[in-house]
């Protein structure tokens, strides 16, 4: 009733939730087990850059457009082309219009 | 309440449509009248939906009709159905459902957002107006009527996103969605001529009594197709989509997810009831697979580079019309020859609607609380917005997630109807669905992570106000519990919907032709 | 009467495709409402096209004369809505023309193009 | 090029819209007409208009009037809240 069947799998999300906590407790308890002697605040949590001073946090923030950057340089090819299909110009767009219609009229007309 | 049940179809359209007339009026009573009458309008709209939809599940599922202007579908001794009559099959009363779901929560998110700006009660009217104009598109059995209230989603559309008028880009965007609209509209008007010329007559289930193969009604077809498919933003007529979405206030762009849905859910009334077997199927159902992949695969490349909040949701929101496609494509490819997979498809695709329209919503009403605090939509100048909106922060993820499929929530279990049944057609589209599916995770991690984490960017955010926060929080319920219990809502809601496309096509027209 | 055939509708077809032309090769905003409406106009006497039947009479009971056969009424009435329905998309249209020349200054359509890629 | 292939489109498609027009029932006589004739014998008594298309527009497709009305209402909205008046902080 809860879960689906969909003829060639099974989806069970309750059972996936109960054992997804299962494993967060898990988790949770091997890090209460952790090092007694980490100290919060003190020298040990602050990061090591090679003895250089640590920049501020609003310089170190990586900011939306940065992410994925090597992504999408890798893909820079199919960037360019693809962003250039979206001129932002209203004749283009209706010609995109005509000519989706010009392939769907061919299909029809030609399957029987 | 028996009048109550039996007037439910044509109530839910005149529910908002008064609203809309009279909020202008109302509007000059003050914020606190305007806002109660909304909400009391989005109210009762909701009610009639769910009354309209319980009395459907409750009768066996068997469409009902209901006459303009008469009693009976057909005059005594007619073989053809006279007056306008509304149609509510399993899939319609499903997307008044989510239409109805819609309204409530944009209503309710719109109290506050638009308190402190001019010309709020247009702003009421315009979005029942196009509620109303939804409601009329999924309950309408009639195609030029269909047409008609295609018109009036377009033009309160367009009011809507080009209603922050001091934004340049508002008005280019209402522009040019505008144009697109009614020349998709012009374009259905064209095919329901043909028809009418080649059959004499304008009704669904009339017309999917007389319709054969011929050439002229091959043309129509097309038109059809490529008309609502535009209107539905299938890529490569999709570029209006992100513009519409992404310069329209937060609470219409939910609504605008919903009417392209509308227009989706059009495409499949056309295909499935209107010409059925009068077709080749895996054509035509191929087809929509093409235009399904190419949606799902430029949708999310281009959402992965977007810079603008609302833009990148926007190009999600495209991405993900390709899955519904995608499954309602493969459905009609198989349409009867493989039982064994092709209803699962359907499945999928149609609990996909209502999984979207609340992850999709839910993302653009959190983009548009964080946009309001921090007073900014562009993802480098944003950041560290958790700090203060805690509430908003969860709210997004939970949405992100969701709609990249990751369980338990409820995108990942129609997504796996969806890749299930696409496999067995061929594993090339199941590959594609999966990896455009781990690509928009990390679009959403992006956007999460550009906007929510990191340091304070932004020193006093304006903090949401609580009607924003509750309407999220519905779609939040919503999303988890159709996640966690996705088998109940399956049976109870979805199933009818699937099968009135699957195998519904002579209930359809008995219901009106009789016979 | 001389025989036609389906030129009224070869026509209004012609004049779709004029209005498409308009949209598809002219950079002026307003042309291109223009070219909406053509497309419109089309629509709409392909509609009023549909209805004509050989030797009727416009479908007026009063002082009409007795078996006349008469045309048919439907489509004259979808092409009164559709024409009211077109004069507002086009004026909605025509005010968001304005709106966007105050903006942008200018009316070229390849030059509103803030929104792109 | 480009130019060329969008015209190449267009014509095909214009092309097509006419083989359509040219092939469907010849004009003036209408393929079925049960529902118009239907209109054209009883609008007089059910309706009491001696213009059928009257009676059709307001009678028996009055939601489309509606719905034409309401459209006309939606773009008179759409245009008053684009040329309202905005308040200091919008402009």
């Amino acid at each position: 009733m809860n879960g689906i069947d969909t003829g060639f799998g099974v989806w069970n999300p309750i059972a996936w939730t109960l054992l997804f906590a299962g494993a967060l407790v898990i988790a949770w308890v091997f890090r209460v087990l952790g090092r007694s002697d980490y100290k919060r605040g003190s020298e040990q949590t602050k990061a090591f850059l090679s003895g250089n001073e640590e920049p501020e946090p609003e310089k170190l923030h990586v900011r939306g457009d940065h992410l994925y950057w090597g992504l999408v340089d890798g893909l820079a090819g199919y960037y360019r082309r693809i962003r250039a299909v979206h001129t932002g110009v209203l004749s283009d767009y209706v010609a995109w219009f005509v000519g989706v219609l010009g392939v769907v009229l061919i299909i029809l007309a030609l399957v029987r | 309440m028996n009048a109550l049940t039996t007037h439910a179809p044509i109530l839910i359209i005149a529910t908002p449509l008064l609203g809309a007339f009279a909020a202008p009026l109302i509007g000059k009573l003050g914020w606190t009248v305007r806002t109660a009458f909304a909400g009391a309008i989005a109210a009762l709209t909701g009610c009639f939906a769910g009354l309209l939809a319980a009395t459907l599940y409750t009768g066996g599922g068997a469409p009902i009709v209901y006459v303009l202007g008469g009693r009976l579908p057909l005059p005594s001794g007619l073989a053809a159905p006279i007056r306008i009559m509304l149609e509510v099959d399993g899939l319609s009363a499903f997307m008044a459902l989510i239409t109805a779901l819609v309204a409530v929560v944009a209503v309710l998110y719109s109290v506050s957002y638009w308190k402190e700006r001019s010309g709020g009660a247009l702003y009421d009217s315009l979005l029942f107006l196009l509620i109303a104009g939804v409601f009329g598109l999924v309950l309408t059995g009639d195609m030029f009527n269909f047409f008609v209230f295609l018109e009036i989603t377009s033009v309160a559309a367009c009011g809507l996103i080009g209603f922050r008028t001091w934004r340049k880009r508002s008005s280019e965007a209402a522009f040019k969605v505008m144009a697109l609209y009614t020349l998709s509209g012009l374009f259905v008007l064209l095919a329901v001529g043909l028809l009418y010329g080649q059959y004499g007559g304008l009704n669904i289930a009339y017309l999917a009594t007389n319709l054969g193969g011929t050439m002229v009604d091959r043309v129509a077809l097309a038109l059809l197709i490529a008309g609502l498919a535009m209107k539905a933003g299938a890529v490569p007529m999709h570029m209006w989509a992100p513009e519409a979405y992404g310069e329209a206030p937060a609470p219409v762009s939910m609504v605008l997810v919903a009417n392209s849905q509308a227009s989706l859910y059009a495409l499949f009334r056309v295909l499935f009831t209107l010409y059925g077997q009068s077709l080749s199927a895996a054509a035509v159902g191929w087809i929509l697979i093409v235009l399904a992949l190419l949606t799902i695969f430029v949708g999310v490349t281009m959402a992965l580079v977007q810079k603008d909040l609302k833009r990148l949701i926007a190009f999600g929101a495209v991405s993900q019309i390709g899955y519904m496609l995608l499954a309602v494509g493969v459905g009609f490819a198989v349409l009867a020859t493989r039982p064994d997979f092709g209803l699962t498809a359907i499945t999928g695709g149609i609990f996909h609607m209502i999984n979207d329209v609340a992850c999709i919503g839910l993302l653009f009403l959190a983009a548009g609380a964080a946009i309001r605090a921090s007073g900014s939509r562009d993802l480098h100048s944003m950041g560290g917005l958790a700090h203060s909106l805690k509430g908003t922060t969860v709210l997004f993820a939970v949405g992100a997630f969701a709609l990249a499929g990751v369980p338990p929530f409820n995108g990942f279990a129609s997504k796996l109807l969806i890749y299930e049944s696409t496999f067995q057609l061929s594993p090339v589209l199941a590959v594609i669905a999966v990896l455009a599916s781990i690509v928009l995770l990390a679009v959403f991690v992006r956007a999460f992570q550009a906007v929510f984490l990191g340091p304070r960017l932004i020193a006093r955010p304006e903090p949401v106000p609580w009607p924003m926060v509750a309407s999220m929080v519905v779609l939040a319920a919503v999303v988890i519990g159709f996640g966690l219990f996705p088998g109940f809502f399956i049976d109870k809601i979805v199933t009818p919907a699937a099968n009135a496309l699957w195998s519904g096509q002579g209930d359809y027209i008995r219901a009106v032709m009789g016979g | 009467m001389m025989h036609i055939g389906n030129l009224p509708f070869i026509v209004a077809m012609l004049l779709v495709i004029l209005g498409l032309y308009a949209l598809l090769f002219k950079r002026n905003l307003i042309k291109m409402v223009i070219g909406v409406s053509l497309v419109e106009t089309g629509v709409n006497l392909f509609l009023v096209t549909l209805g004509y039947r050989a030797e009727g009479i416009a479908p007026i009971y009063t002082h009409a004369p007795t078996a006349v056969s008469q045309v048919l009424p439907t489509p004259q009435a979808l092409t009164l809505t559709s024409i009211v329905i077109g004069l507002a998309t086009t004026a909605l249209l025509l005010s968001f023309a304005v709106l966007v020349y105050r903006h942008y200054g200018t009316l070229d359509v390849t030059k509103i193009k803030e929104l792109r890629g | 090029m480009k130019r060329a292939v969008l015209a190449a489109v267009f014509l095909f498609v214009a092309a097509f819209l006419l083989l359509a027009a040219a092939q469907m029932r010849p004009f003036g006589s209408p393929a079925s007409a049960l529902m118009d004739d239907y209109f054209l014998a009883n609008a007089q008594a059910e309706v009491a208009a001696n213009n059928v298309v009257t009676a059709v527009v307001f009678d028996y497709r009055g939601f489309d009037t509606l719905g034409e009305a309401t459209v006309l209402f939606a773009a008179v909205v759409g245009v008053l809240a684009v040329f309202r008046k905005l308040r200091e902080d919008e402009r």
